[in-house]
């Protein structure tokens, strides 16, 4: 994995540009509020997870516990992104 | 007929107006209306008491609209007497005693399900709208976080 | 502690904030609070089915009143958690779509009872509060009445 | 029982001046919002009752039906009218 925001795994294939936004604590955690990532296709939303968290050591402490939208709906580990996807990641919400 | 119900979901950094609110999901037909409200406590008794300066609102604004939309479309299916529902959420800094969120139902009467229908109003956007808050009190700046981890597709 | 909440008992002719209501209803240990309001419904379909063009209110004003702040002490009672209460009722001529009473009730917390209370408030208030209206539709005017007969000193 | 606001069964008592109101229905049955009574001593409520219903026939289908309060608490048939009291007869409310 390079620390660019190239993050294919092999430079064969077609990318697939998602828009990652974070919010909260996890926003604090990164120090930014959204990456521009292209991403081989057919990554899973558990991939792009342990991608981040490799490159953002300090969401570690997140890991299992945060949240991930995809398309602004909730999603599971094993989706696929789909192209252009927009996905976020936030901390249980505390609205209200 | 609830096609013609209105539904107001608003996300805000501006204040609130319950009267005006009210009036733009009053039918002709509503005869009550239940009003929760979420207001900024600056003094807290209940787990790890604490004080509070001020409360800083966070947003993911797009999703959380639709999620917004989404819990009105839950309770017109459980309460389907249920006539106006409106939404707010209020995003920024908020001073101790501002209310921070309504959730307003109204119906003919009210033994239709305004109470029961405004009560999981507020219990869903505190489980599945992505909103967030820092207290900033004596301590410093702390994020609350909550517990609920909806299911994909929620 | 109880002492020191706020109770507002308001009989009036003129018209409602609500935002001033729950502000005069909030204390720095207040994070929640439920307004229920009844409104003039033009079109009713529950019953007899019947068109209304305003209602008019008369009250037995000091009972009213005293009875307002019975209602409020038995939700006091019930519900100790709760902070405000606030209880108007409007009287006189109300146009369909006006708010004619609230049941306002704060507390820290929404689990709190406040929706109970305010539920009950409004239960009460149709019971024992000494006001009643006059229907004035296409039909002319009709007295409604209601039912419950309070018990001695009740 | 005469026609005037004297209601007394008998001269020879001290009489208990009292303050009858009348709400809603009963108010249009009676025609009038008050009246000012002289009744005897250790009245009831429920010979008030009786009393007004003779004089005002309209009252006699809310017999058993309205309700009544002295010196605003609602109150039993049998409670002995206190001196100077308000009594208020008025159907069952309807507020709110």
């Amino acid at each position: 994995m390079n620390s660019t925001n190239d993050l294919s795994f092999s430079g064969s294939e077609e990318m697939n540009r998602v828009r990652v936004l974070f919010f909260a604590t996890l926003r604090d955690d990164v120090g930014q509020r959204s990456l521009e990532l292209n991403l081989p296709q057919n990554t899973t939303l558990a991939e792009l997870e342990d991608l981040l968290i490799g490159r953002y050591p300090r969401l570690e402490r997140m890991r299992g516990l945060m949240l991930a939208a995809v398309n602004r709906q909730y999603a599971a580990p094993d989706q696929v992104l789909p192209k252009n996807a927009e996905v976020a990641f936030f901390p249980p919400v505390s609205g209200g | 007929m609830a096609d013609s119900y209105p539904t107001s979901i608003v996300l805000t950094d501006g204040p609130l107006d319950l009267d005006l609110l009210l009036a733009q999901m009053t039918l002709p037909t509503t005869g009550a209306a239940v009003i929760f409200t979420g207001v900024v406590r600056g003094v807290t008794w209940r787990g790890q008491p604490h004080e509070t300066f001020h409360l800083e609102y966070e947003a993911y604004a797009p999703m959380a609209e639709e999620k917004m939309r989404q819990v009105a479309q839950e309770i017109r299916q459980r309460w389907p007497e249920v006539q106006g529902i409106a939404i707010v959420q209020r995003v920024g800094r908020l001073d101790v005693g501002t209310p921070t969120t309504v959730i307003l139902c109204t119906a003919a009467h009210r033994d239709s399900g305004v109470f029961e229908a405004a009560r999981y109003g507020i219990d869903r956007l505190k489980e599945i709208v992505p909103v967030w808050k820092k207290e900033v009190g004596p301590q410093g700046e702390t994020w609350v976080e909550g517990h609920y981890h909806p299911r994909p597709g929620e």
